[in-house]
């Protein structure tokens, strides 16, 4: 769906979203004041900040890590401070 | 059969003033009448006085408010007689018929009638010795097509046993029970 | 032709159910439209139906269950009165508002307090901004051939049906009715097919989201017009209905209304006995006549109007009272939809029957009277009157 | 089979990113956890909340799977109407059978107050539902109001914590044991810090033909008064405190899913939430006994009920 604001005739009758996950449209990234930083080498792939990640922001790729989803990632710190105590691949820093 | 008859059932919460009402409107349906029946509502449990009401015609009955003016009046317990009003509104050339072992004429004092025609029957006893019980709406229905003849007795009979099969599938007695109630009350019904 | 038989207005309604056979039935019994729901789970117990009929804990979650029913695209109904109308209140909204084509067979009765069991309008009339589809009945047999179209207008409008009967007058009163056999009801309602449905398996819908102050009002005005267009399609159906069975139903009944001078307006079971007042009234060269509103939402104001604009006097009868100190709902919409004519009739309003209150022949006939009285002295002694209550 | 991470990677999304709900809200990773939990197509129906709110802003949805949301006290009410129609038209043959699984999210407002009574009618008729309360202790989409899941001594703004009144004066109901006097198949407590006791309790409450209860602690940022980050430790603690015992009831049957090696003090647990921060004031040691006391107690008595 168009993020253009329809008129009356044009939109689904009865407040109906005709199809799933819209919200990936709308980006979230911009709430962040902290960003968390991911150190390829520390990571060792244990996918325990991805379970935790409430906005589905750690980015994978045939089970392992890619990176943080900066569209969607609000900055909450819980994949940082999950991190597993020897591993610490994950850093938050300052936004800019 | 005049154009409107409007009949006013009395009886006591439980006795079946409002099943009669039913059974009579659905023996009228089968003689091509337009009917109702409807009871009235109060908080009554059993015992309690309560009436209920038919309309008959050949034409279809709109009216939808209450029965003020009956053509027939239908006590199913005498002792009614002595608390409530039963001839209340009863039309000039209406008729009174009371489930009682008394004559016609012992009630029409006891009501303090004047004109229009009074009947009897003893429902209680006929229901008692066919049915084993005293439910004394059935033969009283009897008695009631006896005296205004708005419906044939056979016609009458097929509908009601067609009706008590579903009701009492488990109790074929009763069924044969009200019928010989109705036959009999058609037959002892007392006029004057 | 049908089969004639004796049926009381909750089992004409129950009678109506079963052969429409709907998918899913959720209710919660309340009198005087207990009968309704017992009377289908015991088609359901002996096998007559295959609803799934679902015995909710109240009328609150009876409407809910319905809106999860209807959602998933399924055919579905319910029955309630009163209190549980009210109790539904809040999902009545969300059922329109989700635009859910439910069917709800509805018995007219007083709202608490004094608790009372008997007849008025109070219940629906409180219902009647919340985009539901209104019909009243004025019998038995109205009532039995509504429920049924109201299956096909809810489907083709996609909104919300009620169909309503008087308590206790029509619901516990038996009367003559003619049955459509089975095979002609289903061939008439026809198979559902759902145009969104949570079952669907192509796409994952979201039902039920929030709007913020951008596409409220848009989903709201598209609702407006829906319930506009319903007009046509309760029109569409009756003719259709009408074709088949011959029985004429419009969006209101005009008796005897062609050259009246006087008329009344009402709602319901009354309409029958202000028939005969009409009867009466005419053997006497008095020109009166009835309007009886079926379809109530949406309200067919345009063709009321061009209906009563000739008709001088008018008396709308309320059986429920908006306690807005400006009389019944009825008589405030009638009055608004004459307020375009020039020479626009003198409109009154009675208040009467509240609480299962007998409306008897001469009280019809004092209305008819009081409009007479206006015609003479060319004076309104009353515009909001109470029929039959002690002073 | 032991339930990773590395299967459930394999998994699409039930949750879509861009949702709005708070930077270290649990109850998105609740219901990601809960949604790659079940293997079969699924309808979710949601009270009026955070969650519905969050997820559901028009024209927006972060569900990929269909999902119904009508009143704040209906969600159990309309699932078993979703229910019921699956198991119609199926029989009909209107519709496939595919083995969806039905799904009702609360939170403990629409669960344990105002949903009270719909739940427990549906589940006494015995739907195939799955329902989830995701409790987060106080109603937290109106701004933080007590409701019957609140702990004593907590802070709200319908129980503030004034100069004489030191927060709410009340113990919380125990609704998991509520509902599981109803005698249904499975009834658990669970929270998503620990996720493969979740995601197991999930997997056995969809199995179970009937209805299934899971209570899930959600720990609220805002409405509890920690930083963001804080989220999982405090649902951890909430456990090792025994504050939130996690176990499950599978037909009629007790059994702790996790036992603390040691019970902290629900002290330690406490200090870390604003909305507790009066409790640590003097004079008002008593009421942190009293708290302390009834913990020691309710988990006396779970012990017993599962030994």
């Amino acid at each position: 769906m168009s993020l253009k604001t329809k008129g009356w005739r044009e939109l689904p009758i009865g407040g109906l979203i005709l199809e799933g996950g819209t919200s990936e449209m709308y980006k979230t990234g911009g709430w962040r004041s902290l960003k968390p930083i991911w150190s390829e080498e520390k990571c060792t792939h244990c996918l325990t900040c991805w379970i935790y990640c409430p906005d589905s922001a750690i980015l994978l790729s045939d089970e392992k890590v890619q990176g943080i989803n900066y569209d969607y990632c609000k900055g909450c710190g819980i994949c940082a401070k999950e991190c597993p105590t020897k591993v610490k691949a994950i850093e938050m820093v300052e936004e800019r | 059969m005049k154009e409107l008859v409007e009949i006013r059932w009395h009886g006591r919460g439980g006795q079946g003033a409002k099943t009669a009402a039913l059974l009579f409107a659905d023996a009228a349906l089968g003689e091509g009448k337009y009917v109702q029946a409807f009871p009235e509502y109060g908080p009554e449990r059993m015992g309690a006085p309560v009436q209920s009401f038919n309309r008959l015609s050949d034409r279809p009955i709109t009216l939808h408010c209450g029965v003020e003016e009956p053509s027939v009046v239908v006590v199913l317990d005498e002792t009614l007689l002595e608390i409530v009003d039963v001839v209340r509104g009863l039309v000039e050339d209406g008729i009174l018929l009371v489930n009682t072992s008394e004559i016609p004429q012992a009630i029409r004092r006891k009501v303090r009638l004047e004109g229009r025609k009074v009947f009897t029957v003893d429902a209680s006893t006929i229901s008692r010795e066919t049915i084993g019980q005293d439910i004394p709406n059935t033969p009283m229905l009897g008695a009631l097509i006896k005296v205004t003849g708005f419906i044939n007795l056979e016609r009458m009979l097929d509908d009601t046993r067609r009706r008590l099969e579903k009701k009492f599938k488990s109790k074929p007695e009763l069924i044969d029970g009200n019928i010989n109630a109705i036959k009999r009350a058609y037959q002892e019904v007392k006029g004057e | 032709m049908g089969k004639i038989s004796a049926k009381t207005g909750n089992e004409a309604m129950a009678e109506a159910m079963r052969q429409i056979n709907p998918d899913v039935v959720a209710a919660y019994p309340i009198t005087p439209a207990t009968e309704i729901v017992q009377i289908f789970a015991g088609f359901k117990s002996d096998g007559l139906v295959d609803t799934e009929f679902i015995a909710t804990e109240s009328e609150h979650s009876a409407l809910s269950a319905c809106i999860g029913s209807a959602a998933s695209g399924a055919r579905t109904m319910t029955a309630t009165a009163s209190q549980g109308l009210v109790l539904m209140q809040e999902m009545l909204y969300i059922a329109s508002g989700l635009r859910l084509p439910i069917v709800i067979a509805e018995v007219n009765r007083a709202l608490s307090s004094p608790i009372n069991i008997h007849c008025d309008h109070s219940d629906t009339m409180g219902a009647r901004d919340s985009g539901w589809i209104q019909i009243y009945s004025e019998n038995a047999q109205e009532a039995y051939d509504n429920l049924i179209q109201a299956v096909r207008i809810a489907e083709s409008a996609l909104l919300p049906v009620m169909v309503t009967i008087d308590g206790f007058i029509i619901s516990h009163g038996m009367e003559r009715i003619e049955i459509i056999p089975d095979e002609e009801v289903k061939g008439f309602i026809g198979e559902y097919r759902p145009r969104y449905t949570l079952l669907d398996e192509e796409r994952s819908i979201t039902m039920g989201a929030i709007d913020f102050t951008d596409y409220f009002f848009e989903h709201k005005r598209q609702q407006i017009e829906a319930m506009k267009e319903a007009k046509e399609k309760i029109i569409e159906v009756s003719k259709e209905f009408n074709s088949r069975f011959k029985r004429d139903y419009g969006l209101f009944e005009c008796y005897r209304l062609e050259d009246a001078r006087y008329a009344l307006v009402v709602l319901g079971s009354t309409g029958g006995t202000v028939k005969v007042v009409v009867d009466e009234l005419r053997e006497d060269g008095v020109k009166a006549g009835l309007l009886k509103v079926r379809v109530f939402r949406p309200f067919p104001w345009q063709e009321i109007k061009d209906t009563l604009a000739y008709i001088p006097f008018i008396a709308v009868m309320d059986r429920s009272d908006g306690l807005s100190s400006l009389g019944g709902p009825v008589f405030q919409e009638i009055r608004s939809a004459l307020y375009d004519i020039d020479s626009r009739p003198k409109v009154i309003n009675y208040i009467y029957g509240l609480g299962g209150r007998d409306t008897k022949l001469h009280h019809i006939k004092q209305v008819f009277q009081d409009l007479q009285g206006i015609d003479r002295t060319g004076r309104i002694d009353g515009l909001i009157n109470y029929l039959g209550v002690r002073e | 089979m032991a339930v990773r991470l590395k299967d459930l990677a394999k998994k699409p999304e039930g949750l879509a990113s861009g949702h709005r709900g708070c930077a270290g809200c649990m109850e998105p990773i609740a219901v990601r956890q809960i949604l790659l939990a079940i293997d079969n197509p699924c309808v979710v129906c949601c009270t009026t909340g955070c969650l519905e709110v969050v997820t559901t802003i028009f024209p927006f949805t972060a569900w990929k799977v269909p999902f119904i949301h009508s009143a704040f006290e209906s969600a159990a009410a309309t699932i078993s109407g979703v229910e019921t129609a699956y198991k119609v038209l199926k029989k009909r043959g209107k519709i496939k059978d595919r083995g969806t699984k039905f799904i009702a999210i609360g939170g403990d407002g629409g669960t344990y107050d105002i949903g009270f009574q719909a739940l427990s009618g549906a589940i006494e008729r015995g739907h195939d539902i799955v329902y989830i309360c995701l409790d987060n202790e106080a109603y937290m989409n109106t701004g933080i109001q007590r409701s019957s899941a609140t702990p004593m001594g907590a802070h709200t703004t319908t129980s503030p914590a004034g100069k004489v009144i030191p927060g709410k004066r009340e113990f919380r109901k125990d609704l998991t044991r509520c509902i599981a006097s109803h005698n249904i198949p499975y009834v658990a407590q669970a929270v998503p810090s620990k996720w493969r006791d979740l995601i197991t309790k999930v997997k056995k409450a969809v199995e179970v033909k009937g209805p299934a209860f899971i209570n899930i602690l959600s720990p609220c940022r805002l409405g509890w008064g920690y930083p963001p980050e804080d989220t999982i430790e405090i649902g951890n603690e909430a456990v090792e405190t025994c504050f939130w015992p996690i176990y499950e009831v599978e037909d009629g049957k007790w059994r702790l899913t996790y036992k603390p090696k040691e019970k902290k003090p629900v002290s330690e647990w406490l200090k870390k939430q604003g909305r507790f921060k009066h409790l640590f004031k003097p004079g008002n040691e008593s009421i942190l006994e009293e708290i302390q006391d009834h913990i020691d107690q309710e988990w006396e008595r779970l012990q017993r009920l599962c030994s």
